[in-house]
């Protein structure tokens, strides 16, 4: 038993440090740190600087441009991201479609595809989800039909995390029909500015503009944007959705967080009694903070087990739910302990200029945006529902 | 024992319920609530000409209610349309303008020509009012206000301002006219102010008004307990609707026994609220007030969250969005406990009146 | 909108009270209020005092011995009878074959079995669940096969609550075959010194003796003793289990055992400060009181509901739910508050010449005996179950 | 980081894991656990000789182990076998008589041949070795002991107890030789002592313990909460075991999908439950150690009352019976809150440290 790095980890992180010392923008991490929205520009340089350095594709393999990192350097490398307030990477060309074409994808689409997506001139969205197509994503019903070297597509996907920046999307679509509903759909990757393809945004309940919807009428899409064979999308649509994400317990979001209780803690009073010496708010934080620390051993004993193969989909289901009620209760404590001030509302949080009074701040749109941590990537139900199915197998 | 409601009451309370149904649908809400003046100046004179206003206070000053009841069959409808109008501030502040006084501004409260907000609370003063520390000095004959005043419900706008500042070693009343003020939306919609006061002046209309606030208060406690019973009601409709009619893996959502479960415990919880609301109303002026009030803001605060949070959940990613409806009333459930005195304050009260 | 009790019902509370100050023996209530456990002559003794002032039979018309008494009446009669220390009634005669009787028995048996109810001749219990049979109570299989004025029964019954004191038992029996499982149910009394007939002791959780096993093993019963049709069981049943009991919610208890836990949190102090001042225990202490004043109304509210003939399944469900799960969080409070002086266990808590350290008590056992409250008499699943179907209708 | 445990310590697992599973059935465990002297002198002898005790002390005092991952692996295997033999006595008294350099003591605890129990806190002290006031006065010569000790697990019968006492402004570590104690069984099983002492005799083997006996508390903590996994792990498998196994309408319940859903909480409980444990064997010694033990055994005072209370819920009536061993895992898992210092006592600890 030993819970402490290695040397080489331990020298990668200090490594990991001093980059994020050196390069990440005081402005940006200022405004992470502060809780407020980025703007498309502050994930661009981001990921440009990030680029330059090499350390942008941490789960690629080093011969198409990744980082060649182990499972625990990339564990290492995003919770010192999160520690230091770096911007949290747009997930669907790095993490989603580049291991789905690495895996799946001819060669002509690696070669073509990935460099674009390291060095920003493609933004891909992802298009899985549907109105009547959530946790039940294979009764999806958009359609794309053969039609000499295209498919023409119809239909609407939704949910569809920041579209509004993406030039890109890959998509699910029904290609045929029979069978399982999970038998007959493809995976085919779209250009936003095919005629036929609109992007609506959706308002969320805390007024921001985060996820949109995309409609498809009568969209022709080269045939050769197909991802893998037709009609076996499902397969693919899997690998993405169980492809092994380290940071699926937001750890370092947890701690950035619990890090801004504290310090808000130990500045506030309530009805004259420093809010940090409140027994109930104390008790609070400090079982928070033992479920954090026992959150952050399970995420390493799921790193381990991972690294010698014994991953199991108990263990990341489990990280889920956990990691994203342990979030949601955080974020309730932080919005509790503003009072009433956490009523004051500013539409545009990214403005620095806000009207709002200095004592108010992002704690209420913070914790009702991250009601969807428990809904969104899977919600905790199909967690319960997954890690029930290997409980009583 | 009866717990039916007297047929005034019901009448009140079915004319609130269609006049909302048929003039206030929820994008007239969501565009008055969120831009200055937050809220809808013709929606407010239906409200006052229906009698709404008139029903927080009783006949000798205008009014024609004015008993928790009446308080608590408005903010339930008020609840259950998600009206963000500044009801809350025309409560507090016609019930302290009638018992200072104050006849012709209560009049004009109740009338809507003039709308009131109650400046009480402080930074880091939620729920003690022996806590806060504005105060009043009186210059050249003219009382003038500092410190610093936060979450005035309904101020932005507001006519009359209601400040409760320490002078000559008692909590005192003073009255100011249209003060400036920072003005915000509120997150669950409706204006919110914060005035910071640099010798503001301000007619003092009672010199020791600790009884009469912690009275208010008490009352506008209700009325939140209420507005929550009301939109509870509603967002579990909502839910058991959406659930009736959602189809996942070829079957509604209401027959997976996990999500029923959970939806029963939210009834359970709303049945809890009602029933404490009803605790509190009846103990309104009497010797429980105060341990009443405060274990229903506790229950109400815990129910609320609850619900909302379960309700968010139950829909899903619709639940999420700002088009839909319940997703309002998920934060207006929230936030009610963010207003005066949360469950943990209320707790606390409770446990130092055993 | 009047919470009060009229000028009448005032007045019957405050006769209550006096009938109790005067007639309930001091050390019988001395050993309710202290957690212990009662003997079997201690309930007799009460059952006895109540027959001979006619106030035991709550529930039955007055024409068979009963008190008369509406819905309300019967509330303030049970809810003074806990907070005076009155042992509970046992309700297997009383509230449960006497009304079933009442409604379907034959005149022969109301006049034979309602008088041995209230002069304490019989003792009856109660043979509803089996081994395979709980919540699914449909499922029951002993068999009660007709012989000539006879039936033979065979099979086994199980939770026989106090069993070991009884001489009688109302079963369930499967009379008939094929059809629904409800059906070819009948419902038959037996003598338990039938041959054939054995009961056995099952020790519960906290190593008391509270509930049996009965066996079958061709027990001869008189077709006599049958209540209502054959193959009419389930509808008599059914009638027996949702036949109003103004104390599901158990709210007398609830109050008592508050009472109990402020006297033990005022008396005790834990680390150099008081309980009753220790912030987390105050602070869970106010809030069982707002639920159980909040569960107070909502049971006046289903009373008010009963007696205006609009009673739902709705009401009694939830406030069984509500009811059993607050009286255990209290009972969890208070075991929780007894530190770790509540291990100290006393095999016999009848026994007040208890070995224990005046410092021990009962809060363990009773907290361990009461995780039944959420199990028998309908588990909260199946309360949950029966809610979501009117919801959902 | 590894996370596995040495090839030694799997051998002592899987060792004491088959000697509970051949001569430890839940027949003897309660019969031995719940009359005098609360315990099996046979299996005492056993696992002596197996060297569960001996894996508390290291070799310099006649142990061979010591570690906190020795007495981790020890104490889970002890819960999954819902062991009530006096281990915790043994442990903390072996480690107090090491430390205080009673060599001989220590080997004959080790050994098996004598058994040892420690008193250190009194009725409403439960965490706080600075809230204790018995007290050590030397009256011709000798050490005599007052006060009030409760609480003492595995005290009846116990040949050596060690008692912490103020004397001379600290607090030092005395020892008597089989003192009278009340003794009673544990709810739970095992045996439990309360020590009225009105001048008891004993030795002074430390003068200023107070370190020696946080660490050993500490130490103690650990053992707890490993016993809880164990139990925690074996109570859920016979919950998952049960629903499987269990028809009702003509399905298993393991296809209730609101049984599913609560049996997956619990896993994650015990996931949870297991790595802090992790953290605080890992922390032993270090600065963090008073924390992450605090963190650990309020943690698992939680997760152990909830998995108690749902596992005997989702039994239904089979888990409220004395003869079904998962009431008795049950009944373990909440009553090892009570042990020294509960859920709520280790958050107000934590909160003090921040």
């Amino acid at each position: 038993m030993d819970l402490e790095y290695s040397a080489e980890e331990i020298a990668f992180r200090d490594e990991v440090r001093q980059f994020l010392a050196e390069n990440l923008p005081l402005e940006i991490a200022a405004k992470v740190d502060a809780g407020g929205e980025l703007e498309k520009q502050d994930m661009e340089r981001w990921h440009a600087i990030l680029n330059a350095k090499g350390w942008l594709a941490a789960t690629w393999p080093v011969e198409y441009g990744g980082t060649g990192w182990s499972t625990v350097e990339r564990h290492i490398f995003s919770e010192e991201c999160a520690l230091h307030n770096a911007p949290r990477l747009v997930p669907f060309g790095l993490s989603m479609l580049g291991p789905v074409l690495i895996k799946f994808g001819t060669e002509e689409q690696k070669r073509e595809i990935l460099p674009r997506i390291l060095d920003g001139r493609d933004w891909w969205c992802q298009g899985f989800s549907e109105p009547g197509a959530g946790s039940d994503l294979a009764s999806m019903t958009t359609r794309a039909v053969r039609d000499g070297d295209d498919y023409v597509v119809n239909g609407q996907k939704t949910w569809t995390t920041l579209g509004q920046y993406a030039n890109k999307i890959f998509c699910l679509v029904r290609t045929g029909t029979g069978g399982k509903p999970q038998a007959g759909i493809s995976f085919l990757n779209v250009d936003l500015d095919t005629p036929g393809v609109e992007m609506r945004p959706i308002k969320l309940i805390d007024g921001g503009h985060e996820v949109n919807e995309v409609f498809f009428t009568d969209a022709r899409v080269p045939a050769a944007n197909l991802v893998g064979e037709e009609n076996a999308g499902w397969t693919i649509a899997k690998y993405l959705l169980t492809h092994e994400r380290t940071n699926i317990a937001g750890i370092g979001f947890s701690l950035k967080d619990l890090e801004r209780y504290r310090r808000m803690a130990s500045a506030m009073t309530r009805d004259g009694r420093k809010l940090s010496e409140h027994p109930i708010h104390a008790a609070a934080l400090a079982e928070l903070e033992a479920d954090l620390e026992a959150l952050q051993i399970s995420n390493l004993r799921m790193l381990a087990n991972a690294r010698d193969g014994a991953a199991s989909p108990i263990d990341s289901s489990l990280l889920k739910l956990k990691g994203t009620q342990l979030r949601q209760d955080i974020l309730a404590l932080m919005r509790s302990a503003r009072g009433p001030d956490a009523a004051f509302w500013d539409e545009s949080p990214a403005n620095t200029n806000s009207d709002l009074p200095p004592h108010a701040d992002h704690v209420a749109p913070t914790y009702f945006n991250n009601r969807k941590l428990s809904i969104f990537g899977g919600s905790n139900e199909s967690q319960r529902n997954i890690v029930a199915q290997t409980l009583f197998r | 024992m009866d717990f039916s409601i007297s047929q005034d009451h019901q009448m009140l309370a079915d004319s609130l319920r269609r006049y909302f149904s048929d003039k206030y649908p929820i994008e007239l809400r969501n565009k008055a609530g969120y831009s200055a003046p937050f809220h809808s100046p013709e929606v407010w004179t239906d409200l006052a000409e229906l009698g709404v206003i008139g029903a927080f206070i009783d006949e000798d000053h205008g009014g024609f209610g004015g008993t928790a009841q009446d308080i608590a069959v408005v903010f339930e409808e008020v609840g259950r349309a998600l009206c963000c109008e500044p009801l809350l501030g025309a409560l507090m502040g016609a019930r302290l303008l009638a018992l200072s006084g104050q006849d012709q501004a209560a009049e004009d409260i109740v009338a809507g020509t003039a709308r009131a907000a109650v400046a009480i609370f402080e930074p880091g003063v939620v729920c003690n009012l022996g806590a806060i520390s504005a105060e009043a000095r009186q210059l050249g004959g003219e009382w003038r206000l500092f410190g610093h005043k936060n979450a005035i419900y309904g101020g932005p706008g507001a006519d009359l301002v209601l400040i409760a500042a320490h002078a000559g070693g008692k909590i005192g009343l003073f009255l100011a006219q249209s003060p400036d003020m920072q003005a915000a939306p509120m997150i669950d919609g409706g204006g919110i102010g914060d005035l910071v006061m640099d010798g503001l002046p301000a007619a003092c209309i009672c010199e020791d008004a600790s009884a009469m606030i912690e009275e208010t208060l008490d009352l506008a406690r209700i009325a939140l307990c209420a507005e929550a019973n009301g939109a509870m009601d509603r967002l579990i409709a909502m839910t058991t609707d959406y659930l009736k009619q959602r189809q996942q893996f070829g079957r509604p959502l209401a027959t997976f026994q996990a999500l029923q479960h959970r939806l029963v415990d939210m009834v359970m919880e709303l049945e809890q609220s009602k029933s404490i609301t009803i605790r509190a109303v009846a103990s309104f002026g009497s010797d429980d007030q105060a341990r009443h009030v405060a274990m229903a803001k506790n229950l109400i605060g815990r129910a609320g969250t609850k619900i909302s949070e379960e309700a968010i959940q139950l829909h899903g990613g619709i639940g999420m969005t700002w088009e839909y409806a319940g997703s309002h009333y998920a934060k207006r459930l929230v936030m009610i406990d963010h207003q005066l005195g949360d469950r943990h304050d209320h707790a606390g009260r409770l446990a130092a009146m055993d």
